[in-house]
C-alpha cells in the first residue's frame, strides 16, 4: 500500500505508523463528561467502505495525516496534514486555549 | 580543542569496513564510501507562516539559497541545506558552531534551533552505482528526475531513520542516527560488495 | 446418520464410497425458530452444538452470509493454548481445552488435536522471568506450564539455531505441554455435523440484512432468504460485528477490525513437532500434518475488511522466522492469506448477553478466536439458554471498557493494532 | 548420443556438454538444458512419487506449473526441497535427488498406500483415528500416536538445518510501466511503451525472453518466432529506459500496484561473484502493469492418465522445439481441441512417430485433417483414451468410442502401441496476478476458461491472457497495451506480420472421461475425479469446500494444472454451469517464494544494533553487555571468577559506600522547544512544569488518555522556552510518538517542537557519598558544591576541556549527578570521570546494580508501570496535580481503577535468607503440591547489599494494607517456595537524607 504524504509524496506503507479512527472527537481537557470521554477513548465506527483515520508518516517527515482510505479496497481518496485541518483548526479556535 | 570521535572509530570494525578497496573491486570500483565528519548539523523549525523568514535566516547566515517546494535544498560543498518536514530544515556546516551563528537569525518569534552536530552522522556514498545501492535499502525513487540534485528526503530502513540529500549527480549524503550509525555502515558496506566499493 | 469409524470407513470402501451421505443437510430457513445464530463460522457453531448437547435447545438456525466455516475458523494458524497472563483468560481457555481433549468423540469426527506443545522462546533473564510470571500464574489455576533451558529447547527443536552468537540469543522459554493444534477446517465441519445431528438447521447462502424489532427487543431477522423469526437472536460474526449490529442500529463499538495473515510452506518432512514463538517479534509456527510450516506474526496493523495482506508484514515473519532457523532460507513460502481479526480495546473477548433485549454478542475475538472455538461456543449457549453469564464468561462483559475493568494480557490500552 | 536427442534444432549450445547427478547417477546434457530436458533426453520417465500413494510419476509439463517432476537440489549441506525439475537450469556439477521415497524412488515401500486406495478416499481421516473414548488411550492420546507415522509418510522434501551461505537482497524499483511476461504480447508491449520514453521494466520467468514464439514454429517478419523474439529483446537492451529481467517471476500484485518478484540471480551458476545474491526480491512500485502472462495448457482426467510418460501436448512441443528432445519415440496424442494438432507436426518434424490423434470431438475441420495427414497420423476422431498400459513407463493406451453429448462410451477397446501420449483439454489464461489485484474472474463459455476481471488496479492486459490465443492478437494487442500504459499517444512501431498456424482456440467441452480406473485431476496430491464425486456426495459442493476437503488445488502448483477439471466434475455432478460453483481467489505467491529472498538483507541480521558512545569502552574494560531492546548495556563489570551476583553486589556496594558510575546514554531525551512548551507538559505530565525554575529538573509523571500509568522521567528545564525531557529507555519512541500526536492532532494551536536528541548526548551518572567531591575534582568553570547545585539543580561547566551539563539528581538514592556531554566527546567525558574518581574508589557498574539500588530505593520502571497499572497502584498519587486537567486525568478514576483487590506496590523481604524470583507468585498460604490462590507477582528482585537481605518488588492484591504481614514466595515452576514479609516499597534511607546530603 502507498500513501502519499502532501510533504514527502507517495511512500510505501511501512514508514507510516497507524494512529486509528480520525472521526473520534477529544472532549475539552477539562470536560467531567466520562461518558464522552469513554465513546473517545473506547468506541469505534469501524466501518467497512471509507474510513476517515489519521496516520503519522512516522519514518519520514514525521507529520500526521488525515486519510480517507476503503477498508474494504484500501484505496485511498485523500490525504492531508491534521493540522491545517479545518474541522479541527474551528474546534480549537471555539475552544481557546485551553 | 579535543576531537569528535566518531561512531565508525576507534576501530574494532572488521577489516572491509575499513579504509580500502572491497567486495568485487577486481571488476571495477562502482561506488565510494566515506564519513564527511561535519563540525555542525542543526535543525532549524519555523512556526506555521513564518517559513520565508526562516529560509532566509539560512541564506543569510550560510548564504544558500533554499529552492521553493518540498525537499528543496542546495550545497555548496561546504555548506549544505535542504527542507525534510513541513516548515523543519537541516542545515550542515564543515565547521562547527553554526548553532550561535543562527541564534540570533531565528528568533523565538520564527522558530526554533536544535544542535544535532553531535547526535547525527554523515556518511557519503558516491559512484554510479550510488542510486543502485541505496535502492537496496530505502523505498524511495533515486532516479535523478524524481530526485534532483540539492534535494533532501526523509526516510527509513527498517528501524533506522535517514536523511538523505543528494549532494551530485551520483553522489548522496545520508544522516543518520549517531547510535545506528556502525549498524548501518556495515549494511552499506555489505550492499557494495557486489558492486565494488573503497572506503576513503 | 452413519457414525464414523474404521469399519464403517471399510465398509464404504468395499461399496466404492458409495453410500456416505452429506455431513450435514441443506434445509431451507423455517419461518421461525428458538434461537437464531449469525455466523456459520466455528463459534456460531459450536453454540448451536452445545445448545443442543448442553441445553436441549434444537430449533435453532444457524444462518451464514457465504458458505460454512469460510471466516478464520479456516484462515487461521491452527494453535491451541491456554497460557495466558491473567486469570479471567486462563481460566477460559483453560476450558476451552479441556473441551478440546475431547472433542473429536464428542463429534465423532476426528478434529485432529495434536497436544505437541506450545513453546514461548526468552531471549533475556528479564523476558524469561515475565515468562516466569505467566507460567506461575497458570500454574496456581490448575493449568499446567514448565520453564525448559536453552539445552532442553535444542534437543526439542535441533533445527533452531541456539548460538549465544544470535543477534537475539535464545535464554529458555515457557512451555504448555498440553497445548497444540488441531485441523482448523474439520473443527466447523464436525460442530456443523453435530449440530445437524441434532436437529439445528444449518443455512448457508443465508445473508442477514436486517433486524425484526419490536420497540427495543429484537424478534428475528431479515435475510436474503427471508424472514426468520425468534425470540433470542445470537451474534457471532468475528469481524463482520460491527457491520451486523449496525443493522440494529448500534453505530459503535470497542472493536476494530484488522487483517491478520497466515503463510504456509510447501510440504516437508517432519522438521518442527511443537508450536514455537519467538520473544523479540511477533512470530508464531507449526507443522501441519501434511507437512506444511504454518506460520504468521503481526497483524498488518490498520481496519480492513479485505482479506489481503500487505508486503512489510511479509518481510518481517519472514525475517524473523530466518533468525530461528536460517536452514528454512531455501525453503519456498507457498500461500499467504489475510483473515479479518475483532481486535477488542484489550485484547480479551465479549460474550455477553444484550446489547439489547433479545439480542446476545460473541466477538472481539483478536487472535485467540480458533482455540477458543469449544468454550466460545459453549459459554455462549449457556449465556443465551439462561440469559445471563457463565461464571467464566462473567468478566467478558460490553461495558467492562468504561467502568476501567479491562482485561489486558499485554497492558497496551486501547490501541488495538498492538494487543 | 542419448537416445532421445533430436540431432538438430532447439537453442541449446550442442557444443559444450555439462555434467550433472540425478539420485547419485552420473548424467549429461547441454548448456540451455533444464534438469527436466537432459534427463528426458537420456530417457529417464521416472521423475518423481506423488504425495499420498506414492504413485511413480514423471514430467507433465515443461515448466512452473509442474506438479509431479518436484526434486530436491543440494549444495553441499545446503538443501532446497520441492523444485520442479522443469524450471533447474543445468550446470556442471548440479546435484539433484529425487523425493517423498524410500528406499528409492525406483522401489518405493509406501507405494504400497496405492492397495488402500478406496480406503484412503477424500477426507477419510476426518471420520477414523479417534481412538477409544476410555481408558489409556482415550483423549488425543490414540490420534497421536497414529499422527506420528501419518507425519512420516507425508510432506515432500526434507529442509535443511544447515545455515544458508548465500545472500539473499532487497530491490526498490519505480517505473512508468511494468510489463509481466515477455512473449509476443509483452515484447510488443515494451517497445510500444519504451517508444514512448517510458520507463520499462519487462519481466520474464524463464531465462530467455520470447515465450511461446520460442516454440510455436511461427513465423513472424519473415523470421522463425524465436529470432524474431531474440532480435526484438535485443533491440530493448539498447533503450537506457528500459530494464530487462529475465529469471524473474512476478508472483505477489498489492495494494497501489506495488508488486513483488523473485529474481534467481545465480541459481544456473556454479557458483555466484563475489558479493552477489542468490536471489533478488523486487518490490517494484509501477504508475501501470501491462500482464502479459499468457495461458495454462490443461490435461484431461482419464484412467491412468497419470502414468509416465504422459504429458501435456505443448510440453512435449517445447521440448523438441526448444531443446532437442522428444518425449517419444512412438507419440500418441488425446485432445478436446485444435492446439494439439499444431504440437503433432512439430514432433513428426523432429524425428517422433505420430501413431494417432485422438479427439473427442466428432467433426474435425479440414486444416486438422491435413495436419494430421501431413503428420502421417491415424485420426480417431470422436474417440477417447480410457485407460493406459506400462509400468514405471507407458507402453501403450487403451481407446475407445466416445459420445461428446452424453460422455457415453461404446464399441470394443482398442489398443495402441506409444511410449508417449499427449493430452491436450485446450488452455487457461494465466490471471492469477489480476486475480490477487482483485476482483472476480469471469467464465467464458466458448473458451471454456476464466478470464481475467475487470481491473480494479492500474493494469492492461494483452494477449493469452485476455484469451486472445493467437500470436497475431497477441501482438496487436501488446503494442496497444504498451501504448496506453505509457499514456503515450505517438505513433508506434509498425505490427509484424505474422504467419500463424491455422486452428480453432475454442475446446470441446470435455474434461473427464468416466471409465474404470483412477483418473487423476490434481496430479501431486493423487486427487481423482471419484474424490471430486465423494466431496459432493458429503455435501462439499462451494468451490472452497472442494478445495479444502479434498486438498484439489493446494499442491506446490497450486492448481495451476487441476483448477478447471475439478470444477468441472463438481459442476456436472451438481447438475450445475461451472460459474455456479465459482472459482477461487488466486492468493500470493504465484508461484513459490523462498523465505530467504523475502527476509531480504536481514537475513541473519534481523535488527539494527544500537550502541552507546561508550560501547567500546564498555567492552574493553571487562563489560558484560546486555540487550536491551535494540541496545546494548553493560550488565556487570566483572572481576575474574566472580558470579553476576558477586559482582553487582561489589558494584552496588562500593557505589554507597564510596562512588560509583553506569552509562546513562540510553535515557530517551527529547527537546522540547517554543513559547509554549511549559503548557504542553503541564498537559501532557500529571504534575506542573510551568512552574519550574530556569536551571531546575523535576520528575514527572505521565499517564495514558485511558488514565493508566504510562511513562516517568525528568525533564529539566534549560530556558524559558526551551526543556530537554528524558523517558524510560524502552519508551522513548513511544513517548515521542504520544507528544508528536497530541501537538499535532489536538493541540495543532500549541507553539511546541519536540525532537529527539536522545544521540546528541552521552550521559554518565555518577552516585555516592564520593561522587561531589570525584565531579569537584574535574569539573572546571563551576563550582557543584550545595549551593550551586542543589538537588534538581543543574550547571554548566568543562570536564577536561569538553563542555558538559551537569543535573543533580538521583535514581540510586545517593547522592548523584547525571553529566550529560556531546556525543563525540562521550568516551572522552567518561574516561576523565574515571580518572578523577580512582583516588576516591569509584567503581563503574552496570544495569544489575543499578536495577539493586532502585530496587532498594522501591523506584518503579517497567516492570511496574506495565500498562496495568495506575499511579495509585504504585503510590504515585502525590504526583496527581488537582490544579490542572492532564493527559488520562478525566478517566483515572473510574470505578474498576479505584476499586478494593487492585495489585498494588509493596517491598518483600525473604525470611528464609534465599533469593526471591522474578516472575515468583506470591501466596497467603503454601501449597506446593497445588499451588492455587496467587495474591500477587514479583516485578524486581535481588541482593540487598544495603540490608544484607533478599529482597523484591511486587505488586499485590491490596499491598498497601498488607505491609507488615507474612506471606510466601510460591514458584512451582522453579521450585521456589518459602516464607516472606511485605513492607513499604521504600526500603533504603526512605527519608532520602542521603541524596539530599
Amino acid at each position: 500500500m502507498l500513501i502519499t504524504c502532501p510533504y514527502c509524496g507517495p511512500r510505501d506503507v511501512i514508514e507510516f505508523t497507524y494512529q486509528g479512527d480520525g472521526n473520534r472527537e477529544r472532549p475539552q481537557p477539562a470536560s467531567q463528561d466520562l461518558d464522552a470521554w469513554n465513546a473517545y477513548v473506547y468506541d469505534r465506527l469501524n466501518p467497512a467502505g471509507d474510513h476517515n483515520e489519521i496516520w503519522q508518516h512516522s519514518g519520514g517527515c514525521r507529520a500526521h495525516l488525515r486519510v480517507v482510505r476503503n477498508t474494504l479496497t484500501h484505496e485511498i481518496s485523500s490525504v492531508a496534514f491534521t493540522r491545517g485541518d479545518h474541522k479541527v483548526a474551528a474546534r480549537h479556535k471555539a475552544e481557546g486555549k485551553l | 580543542m579535543v576531537e569528535r570521535q566518531s561512531p565508525l572509530e576507534p576501530a574494532p570494525l572488521e577489516l572491509e569496513l575499513r579504509t580500502g578497496s572491497h567486495g568485487d573491486f577486481e571488476h571495477g570500483i562502482e561506488v565510494i564510501l566515506s564519513e564527511t565528519r561535519p563540525g555542525s548539523i542543526l535543525q532549524l523549525a519555523a512556526w506555521p507562516g513564518r517559513e520565508k523568514e526562516l529560509i532566509a535566516g539560512i541564506r543569510t547566515v550560510t548564504g544558500l539559497a533554499l529552492p521553493d517546494g518540498a525537499g528543496a535544498g542546495s550545497t555548496d560543498g561546504a555548506r549544505s541545506a535542504f527542507g525534510f518536514a513541513p516548515g523543519k530544515f537541516t542545515v550542515v556546516d564543515e565547521a562547527e558552531g553554526l548553532a550561535s551563528a543562527f541564534a540570533n537569525v531565528v528568533t523565538p518569534a520564527i522558530g526554533t534551533v536544535t544542535d544535532l552536530s553531535h547526535g547525527r552522522t554523515a556518511i557519503r556514498i558516491a559512484g554510479p552505482k550510488a542510486e543502485w545501492v541505496l535502492a537496496k535499502f530505502f523505498a524511495i525513487d533515486f532516479a535523478l528526475p524524481a530526485f534532483p540534485v540539492g534535494a533532501g528526503r526523509s526516510t527509513m530502513h527498517h528501524d533506522v531513520f535517514a536523511q538523505i540529500q543528494r549532494t551530485g549527480a551520483d553522489q548522496f549524503d545520508i544522516y543518520v542516527f549517531r547510535s545506528f550509525a556502525r549498524s548501518f555502515w556495515k549494511a552499506l558496506c555489505h550492499a557494495g560488495e557486489e558492486v565494488g566499493y573503497e572506503v576513503q | 446418520m452413519a457414525e464414523y469409524s474404521a469399519f464403517s470407513l471399510l465398509k464404504n470402501a468395499l461399496t466404492g464410497n458409495k453410500d456416505w451421505k452429506p455431513a450435514w443437510r441443506k434445509p431451507d430457513p423455517k419461518a421461525s425458530y428458538d434461537v437464531i445464530i449469525i455466523g456459520g463460522g466455528g463459534h456460531g457453531l459450536s453454540t448451536a452444538y452445545y445448545l443442543a448437547k448442553e441445553h436441549g435447545i434444537t430449533n435453532v438456525a444457524v444462518l451464514e452470509k457465504g458458505w460454512l466455516g469460510s471466516g478464520n475458523v479456516g484462515r487461521n494458524t491452527t494453535a491451541v493454548r491456554s497460557n495466558y497472563l491473567l486469570p479471567a483468560n486462563t481460566r477460559f481457555y483453560e476450558h476451552s481445552m479441556k473441551l478440546w481433549e475431547n472433542l473429536s468423540h464428542d463429534l465423532n469426527y476426528n478434529v485432529m488435536f495434536s497436544q505437541r506443545g506450545c513453546l514461548n522462546l526468552a531471549h533475556t533473564p528479564a523476558q524469561l522471568d515475565d515468562f516466569a510470571r505467566r507460567g506461575n500464574a497458570m500454574r496456581h489455576l490448575g493449568v499446567d506450564a514448565e520453564l525448559m533451558t536453552t539445552a532442553e529447547i535444542a534437543r526439542l527443536v535441533p533445527a533452531l539455531d541456539v548460538s549465544a552468537t544470535a543477534r537475539f540469543p535464545i535464554v529458555g522459554g515457557l512451555m504448555q505441554r498440553r497445548a497444540g493444534t488441531a485441523r482448523h477446517d474439520a473443527v466447523a465441519w464436525g460442530y456443523a455435523r453435530g449440530a445437524d445431528r441434532r436437529g439445528v438447521d444449518i443455512i448457508e447462502n443465508c445473508e442477514v440484512t436486517g433486524f425484526l424489532r419490536d420497540g427495543d427487543r429484537i424478534t428475528g431477522v431479515t435475510t436474503s432468504r427471508g424472514e426468520v423469526r425468534a425470540r433470542k437472536v445470537a451474534v457471532a460474526v468475528a469481524g463482520s460485528t460491527g457491520q451486523v449490529v449496525r443493522l440494529a442500529g448500534i453505530d459503535t463499538m470497542p472493536i476494530e477490525s484488522h487483517v491478520l495473515q497466515a503463510f504456509v510452506t510447501e510440504s516437508l518432512k517432519p522438521f518442527i513437532n511443537t508450536v514455537l514463538t519467538f520473544g523479540m517479534g511477533h512470530f508464531y509456527m507449526s507443522q501441519s500434518d501434511k507437512g506444511g510450516l504454518v506460520y504468521g506474526g503481526d497483524l498488518d496493523g490498520y481496519n480492513s475488511y479485505a482479506q489481503r495482506g500487505s508486503l512489510p508484514v511479509v518481510d518481517e515473519v519472514m525475517s524473523e522466522m530466518l533468525a530461528l532457523f536460517p536452514g528454512l532460507a531455501r525453503v519456498r513460502m507457498l500461500r499467504n492469506w489475510g483473515g479479518v481479526c475483532d481486535m477488542s480495546m484489550d485484547g480479551s473477548p465479549i460474550i455477553a448477553t444484550g446489547p439489547l433485549p433479545g439480542m446476545y454478542l460473541n466477538c472481539g475475538w483478536c487472535y485467540g478466536g480458533f482455540k477458543a472455538t469449544p468454550a466460545s461456543g459453549w459459554c455462549f449457549a449457556w449465556t443465551i439458554a439462561k440469559d445471563e453469564p457463565h461464571d467464566i464468561n462473567a468478566p467478558f462483559t460490553l461495558d467492562r471498557f468504561h467502568r476501567g475493568l479491562v482485561i489486558d494480557d499485554k497492558g497496551q490500552g486501547a490501541t488495538p493494532r498492538l494487543h | 548420443m542419448s537416445p532421445r536427442r533430436t540431432d538438430a534444432g532447439g537453442r541449446i549450445d550442442r557444443l559444450r556438454t555439462i555434467r550433472f547427478t540425478f539420485d547419485g547417477t552420473p548424467y549429461t546434457g547441454h548448456a540451455g538444458d533444464t534438469l527436466a530436458s537432459a534427463l528426458l533426453a537420456n530417457g529417464v520417465t521416472l521423475f518423481g512419487r506423488s504425495f499420498k500413494y506414492h504413485r511413480p510419476r514423471g514430467v507433465l509439463t515443461s515448466g512452473v506449473e509442474e506438479p509431479n517432476a518436484l526434486v530436491t537440489v543440494l549444495r553441499g549441506e545446503v538443501r532446497e526441497p520441492n523444485i520442479a525439475a522443469t524450471m533447474v537450469e543445468i550446470y556442471d556439477g548440479l546435484t539433484a535427488v529425487s523425493q517423498n521415497r524410500f528406499p528409492s524412488l525406483a522401489w518405493d515401500i509406501s507405494a504400497a498406500n496405492q492397495l488402500g486406495g478406496k480406503l484412503l478416499s477424500a477426507g477419510f481421516y476426518y471420520k477414523t483415528f479417534m481412538g477409544p473414548a476410555i481408558g489409556p488411550l482415550k483423549n488425543t492420546r490414540f490420534w497421536m500416536f497414529c499422527e506420528h507415522f501419518i507425519r512420516r509418510a507425508a510432506g515432500l522434501g526434507r529442509a535443511g538445518t544447515a545455515a544458508d551461505t548465500a545472500r539473499y537482497e532487497r530491490m526498490n524499483a519505480f517505473c512508468d510501466v511494468l510489463v509481466v511476461g515477455s512473449g509476443p504480447a509483452g515484447l510488443m508491449a515494451a517497445r510500444a511503451a519504451a517508444d514512448q520514453g517510458a520507463r520499462v521494466i519487462l519481466s520474464e520467468l524463464e531465462p530467455h525472453f520470447g515465450g511461446s514464439a520460442n516454440w510455436s514454429g511461427e513465423t513472424i517478419d519473415g523470421m522463425p518466432a524465436a529470432d524474431w523474439a531474440a532480435r526484438a529483446a535485443g533491440q530493448l537492451e539498447g533503450y537506457d529506459n528500459v530494464r530487462l529481467l529475465p529469471r524473474t517471476t512476478v508472483w505477489g500484485y498489492y495494494d497501489g500496484n506495488t508488486l513483488a518478484a523473485l529474481e534467481r540471480v545465480t541459481d544456473h551458476k556454479e557458483r555466484p561473484g563475489k558479493g552477489e545474491p542468490r536471489h533478488r526480491y523486487w518490490i517494484i512500485r509501477a504508475k501501470s502493469v501491462v500482464l502479459a502472462t499468457g495461458s495454462l495448457e490443461r490435461p484431461l482426467v482419464f484412467p491412468g492418465n497419470d502414468r509416465p510418460g504422459v504429458m501435456l501436448a505443448h510440453a512435449a512441443e517445447r521440448y523438441a522445439n526448444e531443446y532437442g528432445v522428444l518425449a517419444g519415440n512412438r507419440i500418441a496424442l488425446f485432445t478436446n481441441n485444435d492446439s494439439a494438432y499444431r504440437s503433432a507436426l512439430a514432433l513428426k518434424k523432429a524425428g517422433a512417430a505420430i501413431v494417432a490423434i485422438v479427439d473427442v470431438r466428432p467433426e474435425l475441420s479440414s486444416e486438422m485433417r491435413e495436419f494430421a495427414d501431413e503428420a502421417e497420423a491415424k485420426i480417431l476422431s470422436g474417440h477417447a483414451v480410457v485407460a493406459t498400459e506400462g509400468g514405471k513407463a507407458l507402453s501403450g493406451v487403451k481407446v475407445q468410442r466416445f459420445d461428446m453429448a452424453n460422455g457415453a462410451l461404446a464399441g470394443d477397446t482398442r489398443s495402441i502401441q506409444a511410449d508417449c501420449l499427449l493430452m491436450s483439454a485446450g488452455w487457461s489464461p494465466t490471471i492469477h496476478l489480476a486475480s490477487q489485484a482483485g476482483a472476480k474472474a469471469e467464465w467464458n463459455e466458448a473458451l471454456q476458461a476464466f478470464l481475467p476481471p475487470k481491473a480494479t488496479q492500474r493494469w492492461i492486459g494483452a494477449g493469452a491472457f485476455t484469451g486472445s490465443f493467437s500470436t497475431a492478437e497477441a501482438i496487436a494487442e501488446g503494442r496497444a497495451a504498451g501504448l496506453s500504459a505509457a499514456g503515450g499517444t505517438g505513433t508506434p512501431a509498425a505490427l509484424p506480420v505474422v504467419e500463424a498456424v491455422p486452428g480453432d482456440p475454442d475446446p470441446a467441452p470435455v474434461f473427464e472421461i468416466r471409465a474404470d480406473g483412477e483418473s487423476f485431476v490434481d496430479f501431486q496430491h493423487d486427487v481423482t475425479a471419484e474424490d471430486v464425486r465423494l466431496a459432493h456426495r458429503e455435501g462439499f459442493i462451494s468451490v472452497e469446500h472442494l478445495k479444502r476437503y479434498t486438498t484439489l488445488g493446494m499442491a506446490t502448483d497450486q492448481g495451476k494444472s487441476s483448477n478447471i477439471a475439478g470444477l468441472a466434475i463438481m459442476a456436472e455432478a451438481l447438475g450445475k454451469p461451472i460459474p455456479e460453483v465459482g472459482t477461487t481467489r488466486f492468493r500470493p505467491p504465484f508461484s513459490a517464494v523462498s523465505i530467504g529472498s523475502l527476509a531480504a538483507e536481514r537475513f541473519g541480521d534481523l535488527r539494527p544494533e544500537r550502541l552507546t558512545p561508550m560501547h567500546d569502552w564498555h567492552v574493553a574494560n571487562g563489560a558484560t553487555m546486555y540487550s536491551a531492546g535494540l541496545w546494548y548495556r553493560p550488565m556487570i563489570y566483572g572481576l575474574s571468577g566472580e558470579t553476576i551476583e558477586q559482582a553487582y553486589v561489589r558494584e552496588a556496594r562500593t557505589t554507597r559506600e564510596s562512588a560509583g558510575i553506569v552509562d546513562v546514554s540510553t535515557l530517551g531525551k527529547i527537546a522540547v522547544q517554543g513559547p509554549d512548551a511549559a503548557e504542553f507538559l503541564d498537559r501532557v505530565y500529571t504534575n506542573m512544569f510551568s512552574t519550574l525554575a530556569v536551571g531546575k529538573a523535576r520528575y514527572g509523571l505521565m499517564l495514558r488518555e485511558d488514565g493508566l500509568a504510562f511513562d516517568d522521567g525528568t525533564t529539566w528545564r534549560l530556558g524559558e522556552q526551551d526543556f530537554l525531557m528524558t523517558t524510560t529507555t524502552a519508551n522513548a519512541g513511544k513517548v515521542m510518538q504520544h507528544l508528536e500526536y497530541f501537538l499535532d492532532v489536538i493541540w495543532p494551536e500549541l507553539k511546541v517542537h519536540v525532537t529527539s536528541v536522545t544521540d546528541e548526548w552521552a550521559g554518565a551518572a555518577i552516585g555516592g557519598p564520593k561522587a561531589r567531591a570525584i565531579l569537584a575534582a574535574c569539573v572546571t568553570g563551576t563550582a557543584v558544591d550545595n549551593a550551586t547545585l542543589p538537588f534538581m539543580g543543574i550547571v554548566h561547566g568543562k570536564i577536561s576541556g569538553v563542555p558538559v551539563m551537569i543535573c543533580r539528581l538521583s535514581f540510586s538514592g545517593e547522592m548523584a549527578f547525571e553529566v550529560y556531554s556531546g556525543a563525540g566527546y562521550g568516551t572522552h567525558v567518561w574516561e576523565a570521570l574515571i580518572e578523577a574518581g580512582k583516588p576516591f574508589g569509584l567503581v563503574t557498574y552496570g544495569l544489575e546494580a543499578l536495577g539493586t539500588m532502585r530496587i532498594e530505593k522501591g523506584h518503579v520502571t517497567g516492570a511496574e508501570i506495565d500498562g496495568r497499572t495506575t499511579a495509585r497502584d504504585l503510590h504515585l498519587d502525590w504526583m496527581l496535580s488537582k490544579k490542572k486537567p492532564f493527559i488520562g486525568s478525566a478517566m483515572m478514576d473510574r470505578e474498576g481503577l479505584i476499586a478494593p483487590g487492585r495489585l498494588e506496590l509493596v517491598g518483600l523481604i525473604s525470611l528464609d535468607n534465599q533469593p526471591l524470583n522474578g516472575g515468583g507468585h506470591i501466596v497467603e498460604a503454601l501449597d506446593e503440591a497445588n499451588p492455587h490462590d496467587s495474591i500477587g507477582h514479583i516485578t524486581a528482585c535481588c541482593y540487598s547489599p544495603a540490608l544484607g537481605k533478599y529482597i523484591a518488588l511486587a505488586l499485590v492484591k491490596d499491598g498497601k494494607v498488607r505491609r507488615g504481614t507474612r506471606a510466601h514466595i510460591s514458584d512451582p515452576l522453579r521450585n521456589r517456595f518459602g516464607p516472606l514479609e511485605i513492607v513499604s516499597n521504600h526500603f533504603f534511607d526512605p527519608d532520602g537524607s542521603r541524596m539530599h546530603g
